[in-house]
């Protein structure tokens, strides 16, 4: 990403401003937004779901592994044997085309590496774009040169290429998953984070605050770690969650170059990938990721998109009337209209 | 104006230093992968001693640093290669030969860059219009439920991936509804026509991912400069609501979409693997997973360092984009 | 043109015309279009529409069609009493594209060539049955030529083997006996317009082979080629396809799709689930069958593999039903209990040393496994390929994954890239003790099948190694020399197979399924035929008028 | 303007007006109106709804959530009833508005030529060309030099006082009956302000359009208007002929408010200054940029702060008033010269040397507790007792005048005024021997003006601390200053004893700076009006 874009993905949040000022207030703004709430409880139930797949597959009584090769038709390509694809009592959502394998347990463990992965690799991103970043806003010259070449680099990289050849590198002992988040992180992401993270640092180092800090007697690093990192919250979490869905995709469409998680172990991804084909002859093989997918995709942008509203207190209120002489006008006026001021008498002690 | 030159200047230099680094990763990173070239180009059942013949024909046994001192040597004085029965040239800057084809990485680059071109340069005009388009509306119609499903169309767009999106459009549109031709491609000077209709798909597919960017992007800088007090000011001398949105408040998020839309363009070039390899369109995304597969080592580093170079290309573009579009950048 | 495609309907006149445009819809591009790289069976499909060789296959439907034929030549060549030498004549008046003869110089030329470094990728046998030629390196550094060859007049080539080889006229049949004028070689940049010796020849050649288009030779004549119909006057191969994209297109049948063929990409068990469900488009599939065998490996070398009671166990627990099912269902595969493909000209002989029934004897395994001291189960790692190709893939490995576990056999799966697998499972010294494997016919005979995995004398300790199971077994050896020797074709098969049983009861491999081919194809195309040979209909046949 | 219009007696109508935000009631009961011509100051304190006033008269709070009572008639239109294409009709053309920040008001996109001319053809049926004409016209007419050139630039080629005038022509181009000011000049120099308020003057006598001016500052309503309207809380506090109200004020909120004011003429008092000397700066030079683009902030400014005395610094904006403080306190290493503490060369920051910042809102970490930033010099210092630390930040919070138990609040729940005061809490903290205040109180109401700058002279009085005092407001400054130094583009313009410069200047830049406050007397205005035309006629 430019610096440009990075200038323009920090736009949201106004640096003189208080951006969220509180996490009391922040929380007020969040519950405001109802699409927000419904985002956060559908991720809240994505996640659980995933962290309880064993006991819901228990529960239907099936693993994700298991061949039933009388649930399918073998001589027509192993399309599922029955309605909706072989929807049962004791297959909730139908089998698999090919193997009969369980499409609910199937779906829920993929859950499990689909998050997995996309919240590991945005977490990877995260941690290495603001060190990265920061370290870049407040060294020297030649820190941040090298550091900003670097990140050049990375960001130049094709994706799909670097996965294809450093999957091929690393021994087939490192966990897979892992791995598949790791480059996708490593490779993508965390460069254009970096990127927006350095931007923002050096526009937050030349406010008071962190003058008044450094004035303290504080070291360079110590501000960092104090002053900055709590500003860069709010910017980073909006980016964040800008990043969740283009990691799920990522690693779908590794999984369509065949450089995905590893079998037999189901992904959304993987499962997309072996099932765009069957869409004419057996769509709900198709829809059921797809839709999962989406639900996930959309949950996980609208639940950013509310963290941001709830982060910005300009953008939570419509537009003002007032002058805003100075924006703390409004702060001082925000005693309650009837309670009288304090008199100057008190406020002099 | 020497801050303007100073900047493209360092902007240039920059780019020079980050695409020699990228080379040397790059091939340091094939040269640790698995897959012995020499054996894959001399096939599958062939003995020692030819495997041995192969690589001395295409220098593999030479050490790393020389092989890429070959290739550096390449792009500023040329290279001569040998077809067996003649020598052949390849001027000045060569980025070597494929070791499958025997054909120059620039020969090749210059028959794949044009079908990028197409698709990313089409797709970009639909996903500018669809994603600008939205954006506006989106914003315009904040909360409401038009605004609702437009997003919500959009995200559909992000959330599917690409592979899903242009088989099945193809199955409904080509196989079933038989509206358009399947997508094959065709050389924009051949046939204008034929070359539109034939990317139709493609482009939507493409367009179809990154429009939600933008219609994001676009409705977040809209409400932004709608916030600001400039806009405040036209309403209160009875400028009308379009006129404000269109004129005014669009006009603030043109300089970020142009940013945004650089990146992704530069990204697209060499990064519309999945789409090009669905709709079979012979294009540089196609060309490196081929080359990557064979281990054709110049084709990667070549193929990687042009579509770097765009990256780079449009990252500068955009900022400098950004500041003209933008004046206060300046300022600042 | 796409206007005049559905004026016709399906019926009425099936017998094929001259005229008309054939198109190709293929996944890979003719990326090598040299006759001295290409390794193809009995000439390949595209290529044999440029290329002729001494002999080739005959092209007929079925068993016929895996017999071997002349071509260029007169006859399927005459061998000396050992069959270490044999001599072919060229018929009369072949003329290449220019109208320039062809002669038997020009032959020998085309053979030496493939030996260049520059123009490597053809099959091996050239180099190992050629008198000298183990170490000639090509025309351009070795002036000399292959003194193995002989060339007495210009319609005569005489060819001296190392040892006796019947079945030397079915090697006559790859590209690399295609003639190449030595005026007209361009070493490597020749694929890009090979000079056509049959009905065909290239007039565009787009990217690489992305896109050719052939056209009439009209220096070929029909009359000094009972092969080849060449019915259509121009043929169009599009290539870089996606598979689905490719299937998609046929059962469309659209516009210029209705002439339409593919010669690399099978119907998968998506598209055969629906194309069976429609009666239309179910008459417009070919059914082929391949010499192709899908197999598990073992290397003995390595525990607990070096066991023959464990690798007989994991016979035993096979479930080729679930195989079959995860590569595309009973109609895309036949379960397999033979190396040897299940064809008359292989000598197929049916036998099931391990018998596992359809869905494994996972009792017989686990007794086995007990007498071999593993009471308690036993964990291995199969490696496998990343390839979507269904046959070494990730399909086929959780499918045998999920068949052993019945049997008490934990399997962990080990994928790894398509290059890093073959370098894996074809070094002796890093070949993995379990893996998925194939093996296909160089032509329509066990020669080819059982010497390379068999024959211990072919065990390459520093290169590519093709007998995974590193048997050498000097009765195998002597049993293969024997009938090498033979020239009565049928009479070698026979003995082919009954070495083929005897090398089965060593359990070496478990042979998981042969696959069968199906193709869907234009509703325009006619003359459909489908050799044993190939499995795959061949365009020479093919008539879209 | 026209015939019908005439039938209304009068221009603006208020019957009652409230606005409520929420559970705000930011207007409570408002009636007022205005004749043609006359011209009415709203002034109070920050807060009291005076723009929330301004903004009902052309009706923009609809369909912003606000709950608006009471009747609005503005040149005979009815604003609360009328529909949204009649309020159309009368922003702009009846009644227009010049907002206060004359940067953020204009697009930044667009020449402002054309910002003018678009605004213009929302209400006069006239081609591009001809708006593009008018335009120009009303640009000259406000005093923008080379109007046809400059009419084609964008506003951040404007200078701020430019920019006002701009925002003025905008109005002036639609030929509106009622010019509503809204704080006008609050983000100008002094001199610069004096020039608006004479345009403001002058387009009045020259136009007779009425004159709504909104202001905190009780010296720019006596300058320009007749009548003034106190507001508090919402409601009149009282009403009356702008001499009179000023002169003898019948309430005792607007004395109050008259007294916060700070007097151009009212010296020091009880001054600590001794002649032990802290801070100094030995020629010090500050550049920014290099090569062409070089610009010299500071430019060999020597001064000298003594403890227990007051340094004055003003000048018009980007003079280097801040340069040369962040300077003093280590935050800016000179390019050239010394800075001395105690009569030693010193470079970098020193806790001994404390920074009060200008804009309370970003000098403190709206993310920490603002205990937790007054409590940072003692960690920073090695103090790791938390009982003591504690102790401490409520000594020194009750110390300027807060309740020593809101150690745990943060920085939003607290006023301007009050976080000005956390922010010298936090300079007091590190036992600083002198405190350098940049603008403590520009940023202020008078009334809460007047509170800091009471509590920073009693801290002096108490701690013996030296203090450079930085400001724009040149009334400010002599009331808390000792000595002044007067700064122009980074020079040192005069430097002296403050009763000196001030009463007996000797640079004719300094009697500027000085003819260009604001007076409180209405009468004095308009002759320093006078005088301030004369030499501009020349
Ligand atoms: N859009 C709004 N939403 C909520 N409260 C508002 C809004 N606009 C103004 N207020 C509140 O209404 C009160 C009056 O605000 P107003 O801007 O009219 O004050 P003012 O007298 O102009 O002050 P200042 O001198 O600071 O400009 C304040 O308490 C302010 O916080
Ligand atoms: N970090 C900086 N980089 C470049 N120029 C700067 C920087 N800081 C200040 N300047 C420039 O130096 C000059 C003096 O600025 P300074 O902030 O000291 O003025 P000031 O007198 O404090 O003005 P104001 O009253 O507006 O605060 C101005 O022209 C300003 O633009
Ligand atoms: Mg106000
Ligand atoms: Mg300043």
């Amino acid at each position: 990403m430019s610096e440009a874009l990075a200038a323009v993905e920090t736009a949201g949040t106004d640096l003189s401003v208080p951006a969220a000022s509180g996490a009391r207030q922040f929380w007020r703004r969040l519950r405001a937004q109802r699409a927000a709430l419904v985002a956060a409880a559908v991720v809240a139930l994505l996640v659980l779901v995933a962290l309880a797949a064993p006991l819901l597959t228990a529960l239907e009584g099936q693993d994700p592994t298991t061949y039933h090769p009388t649930l399918i038709d073998s001589a027509r390509g192993g399309v599922p044997i029955g309605s909706f694809g072989g929807v049962s009592a004791d297959h909730w959502l139908g089998v698999e085309p090919q193997t009969g394998r369980d499409m609910f347990a199937r779906l829920v463990y993929g859950a499990r590496v689909s998050l997995g992965v996309s919240l590991g690799a945005t977490l990877v991103q995260v941690v290495l774009g603001v060190a990265m970043g920061v370290a870049a806003g407040l060294g020297n010259r030649w820190v941040d040169l090298v550091l900003s070449r670097v990140t050049d680099i990375f960001i130049s990289m094709p994706l799909m290429i670097m996965a294809l050849a450093l999957l091929a590198i690393v021994p087939g002992s490192f966990p897979r998953p892992v791995l598949v988040a790791l480059i996708i992180a490593l490779v993508s992401g965390w460069a254009t984070t970096a990127k927006m993270v350095r931007a923002q640092t050096l526009a937050l180092k030349n406010l008071d605050y962190v003058a008044a800090s450094r004035l303290s007697g504080w070291s360079t690093w110590h501000t960092a770690v104090r002053e900055l990192l709590p500003g860069l919250a709010a910017p980073v979490i909006t980016y964040a969650a800008l990043l969740i869905p283009a990691n799920i995709s990522a690693e779908a469409a590794l999984s369509f170059l065949g450089v995905g998680v590893k079998p037999p172990t189901p992904s959304w991804g993987q499962m997309l990938t072996s099932a765009d084909v069957w869409y004419q002859a057996a769509p709900q093989y198709l829809l059921l990721p797809a839709l999962a997918l989406f639900v996930t995709v959309v949950a996980m942008t609208v639940l950013g998109d509310g963290v941001r509203v709830a982060l910005d207190p300009r953008a939570a209120s419509r537009l003002r009337i007032g002058t805003g002489r100075k924006r703390e006008a409004r702060a001082d006026t925000a005693v309650p209209a009837g309670e009288p001021r304090k008199s100057r008498k008190e406020d002099r002690s | 104006m020497s801050g303007f030159t100073g900047f493209v200047l360092r902007r240039v230099i920059g780019a020079v230093v980050t695409l020699f680094v990228l080379s040397v990763v790059i091939y340091v990173v094939f040269y640790v992968t698995p897959g012995d070239v020499a054996q894959i180009t001399c096939g599958p059942r062939c003995s020692p001693a030819q495997v041995h013949q192969v690589a001395q024909q295409l220098r593999l046994d030479d050490p790393l640093y020389v092989r890429y001192w070959h290739f550096l040597q390449g792009i500023f004085a040329g290279q001569d290669f040998s077809t067996g029965t003649s020598v052949e040239h390849c001027p000045a800057p060569c980025l070597g030969q494929s070791y499958q084809s025997g054909r120059q990485v620039t020969d090749i680059l210059l028959t794949k860059l044009p079908v990028s071109f197409s698709l990313v340069l089409g797709a970009m005009v639909i996903w500018l219009l669809l994603g600008v388009g939205t954006g506006v509306l989106s914003a315009w119609r904040r909360g409401r439920l038009s605004e609702r499903v437009l997003t919500a169309v959009t995200l559909a767009g992000v959330a599917t991936p690409v592979f899903v999106i242009g088989l099945v459009l193809m199955i409904v549109v080509c196989g079933e509804l038989q509206l358009l031709p399947f997508p094959q491609y065709v050389d924009f000077t051949d046939d204008p026509e034929q070359w539109a209709w034939n990317l139709l798909l493609p482009w939507l597919s493409l367009a179809l991912i990154e429009a939600a960017n933008f219609a994001r992007l676009t409705r977040a800088s809209m409400l932004e400069t709608l916030a600001e007090d400039h806009i405040r000011t036209f309403r209160a001398y009875g400028v009308g609501e379009r006129a404000v949105i269109a004129r005014h408040a669009l006009r603030g998020a043109t300089a970020s979409v142009i940013a945004l839309n650089a990146v992704t363009f530069g990204s697209a070039i060499g990064g519309a693997v999945l789409t090009e390899t669905l709709f079979g369109l012979p294009g540089i995304g196609q060309e490196l997973v081929h080359a990557v597969k064979v281990v054709d080592l110049p084709v990667v580093v070549g193929m990687v360092l042009v579509t770097g170079f765009f990256v780079i290309l449009a990252n500068a573009v955009a900022d400098v984009l950004y500041a003209v579009a933008d004046r206060r950048v300046v300022l600042a | 043109g796409p206007e005049d495609s559905d004026a016709k309907g399906s019926g009425g006149d099936s017998t094929p015309h001259k005229g008309g445009t054939l198109t190709v819809l293929n996944s890979e591009p003719q990326t090598d279009f040299d006759p001295a790289r290409l390794y193809t069976s009995g000439g390949g499909n595209v290529p044999s529409l440029v290329f002729r060789t001494l002999t080739t296959r005959n092209r007929e439907n079925g068993a016929a069609g895996a017999e071997v034929v002349p071509d260029l030549a007169t006859d399927t060549g005459r061998p000396n009493k050992d069959a270490t030498v044999w001599t072919y004549t060229l018929k009369k008046g072949l003329k290449y594209e220019d109208g320039t003869p062809i002669t038997s110089a020009d032959i020998k030329y085309g053979i030496e060539r493939s030996f260049a470094p520059e123009l490597s990728g053809g099959a091996p046998y050239l180099r190992d049955w050629l008198v000298g030629a183990a170490d000639y390196q090509g025309p351009y550094k070795d002036k000399k030529g292959l003194s193995a060859i002989e060339t007495p007049d210009a319609r005569t080539i005489v060819f001296h083997l190392n040892k006796p080889e019947g079945e030397f006229p079915y090697l006559a049949t790859q590209t690399q006996f295609t003639p190449v004028p030595k005026s007209k070689d361009t070493g490597t940049k020749y694929e890009s317009h090979p000079v056509s010796s049959g009905p065909y020849k290239v007039v565009k050649n787009e990217n690489d082979g992305e896109h050719l288009v052939l056209e009439r030779n009209t220096y070929w004549s029909a009359a000094t080629d009972e092969e080849r119909k060449a019915y259509p006057d121009s043929i169009d191969v599009r290539s870089g396809l996606d598979s689905s994209v490719i299937n998609q297109r046929l059962s469309a049948s659209q516009g210029a799709d209705a002439a339409a063929v593919t010669t690399d990409t099978n119907l998968g068990p998506a598209e055969l689930a629906k194309v069976t469900g429609d009666k239309k488009l179910a008459a417009r599939v070919g059914t082929g069958h391949f010499g192709y065998t899908n197999y598990l490996a073992f290397n003995p070398k390595v525990k607990p593999f070096d066991d023959p009671k464990v690798r007989q166990a994991i016979a035993y627990a096979i479930d080729r039903s679930s195989v079959v099912n995860a590569a595309g269902g009973s109609s895309l595969a036949e379960p397999a209990t033979t190396f040897l493909p299940n064809q008359k000209s292989f000598g197929y002989t049916p036998y099931d040393p391990f018998p596992a029934g359809a869905s494994g004897n996972a009792a017989k395994a686990r007794e086995l496994l007990a007498q071999a001291g593993h009471k308690s189960g036993l964990t291995v790692t199969l490696t496998h390929s990343n390839n979507k190709d269904f046959e070494t893939s990730p399909e086929i490995a959780t499918a045998v994954q999920d068949a052993l576990k019945k049997a008490g056999i934990t399997v962990k799966l080990q994928g790894l890239e398509d290059n890093d697998y073959r370098d894996k499972i074809h070094s002796v010294k890093t070949e993995p003790g379990l893996f998925l494997a194939h093996w296909g016919a160089d032509w329509p005979s066990g020669g080819p099948f059982l010497a390379p995995i068999f024959d211990g004398r072919q065990i390459v300790k520093d290169g590519a190694n093709f007998n995974t199971g590193q048997l050498n077994d000097k009765s195998v050896n002597d049993e293969i020399d024997a009938i090498n020797k033979l020239t009565d074709l049928d009479a070698a098969a026979q003995r082919w197979g009954a070495l083929d049983k005897k090398i089965g009861e060593k359990a070496l491999v478990v042979p998981l399924f042969h696959p069968v081919y199906k193709r869907l194809y234009g509703s325009d195309v006619k003359n459909v035929v489908i050799s044993d040979w190939t499995g795959v209909l061949d365009i020479s046949q093919v008539a879209v008028k | 303007m026209s015939l019908v219009e005439a039938a209304g007696t009068s221009l603006v109508d208020v019957t009652d007006l409230t606005v409520e935000f929420g559970a705000l009631r930011a207007v409570d009961g408002l009636s007022f109106s205005l004749a043609k011509g006359a011209a009415l100051a709203l002034v109070g304190e920050s807060g009291s709804g005076k723009s929330t006033v301004a903004g009902a008269l052309l009706g923009l709070h609809r369909g912003t959530g606000a709950r608006v009572g009471g009747s609005v008639r503005v040149a005979g239109t009815d604003v609360q009833a009328a529909s949204d294409e009649e309020l159309r009709r009368v922003r702009g053309a009846k009644a227009a508005m010049v907002f206060q920040d004359p940067l953020s008001s204009l697009d930044p996109y667009y020449a402002v030529g054309d910002q003018i001319a678009e605004v213009h053809r929302v209400h006069a049926r006239v081609s591009r060309r001809a708006a593009r004409a008018r335009a120009v016209e009303v640009l000259e007419r406000v005093g923008i030099p080379d109007a046809a050139r400059r009419a084609r630039s964008r506003p951040h080629e404007f200078s701020g006082g430019m920019r006002q005038r701009a925002l003025i022509a905008m109005a002036l181009a639609c030929d509106p009956d009622l010019l509503i000011a809204d704080e006008p000049t609050t983000a100008l120099d002094v001199t610069v302000q004096a020039q608006i308020l004479d345009l403001l003057h002058g387009l009045r006598e020259e136009t007779g359009m009425g004159l709504l001016l909104v202001t905190h500052d009780v010296g720019v309503a006596a300058e320009s208007v007749d009548d003034v309207l106190v507001m508090r809380h919402g409601r009149a506090v009282e009403r009356g002929p702008v001499g009179e109200v000023l002169a003898a004020p019948a309430e005792p909120y607007t004395r109050e408010l008259l007294d916060a004011v700070p007097r151009v003429d009212a010296r020091r008092t009880g001054s600590p200054a001794t002649d032990e000397v802290v801070l100094e700066t030995i020629g010090v030079r500050r550049e920014f940029g290099r090569g062409k683009r070089a610009l010299t902030a500071v430019d060999d400014v020597s001064v000298t702060v003594r403890r227990g005395e007051t340094l004055g610094v003003v000048g018009e904006s980007g003079s280097g008033k801040t340069t040369l403080g962040r300077m003093l306190v280590g935050l800016l290493e000179p390019t050239a010269g010394e800075i001395r503490y105690e009569g030693r060369p010193h470079t970098g920051v020193n806790p001994a040397v404390q920074m009060v910042f200008q804009d309370p809102v970003s000098s403190l970490n709206p993310r920490r507790s603002v205990g937790e930033s007054i409590a940072d010099p003692l960690r920073a210092r090695g103090d790791r007792d938390e009982e003591r630390i504690r102790g401490r930040v409520r000594e020194l919070l009750e110390r300027v005048g807060l309740d020593g138990a809101h150690y745990d609040r943060y920085p939003h729940e607290f006023s301007g005024g009050q976080r000005q005061r956390i922010g010298i809490a936090r300079a007091l903290a590190a036992e600083p021997r002198a405190i350098v205040c940049d603008e403590p109180v520009s940023a202020l109401d008078v009334t809460t003006q007047a509170q800091v700058v009471a509590l920073l002279g009693e801290l002096q009085r108490e701690l013996g601390l030296a203090l450079v005092f930085i400001a724009h407001d040149l009334a400010v400054v002599r009331q808390v200053s000792d000595r002044v130094a007067v700064m122009r583009r980074g020079r040192l313009v005069e430097y002296g004893p403050a009763d000196e410069v001030y009463d007996s200047p000797r640079e004719p830049y300094t009697r500027q700076l000085l003819a260009a406050v604001p007076a409180l007397d209405p009468e004095l205005a308009a002759r320093r009006r006078a005088a301030r035309r004369a030499p501009a006629a020349v």
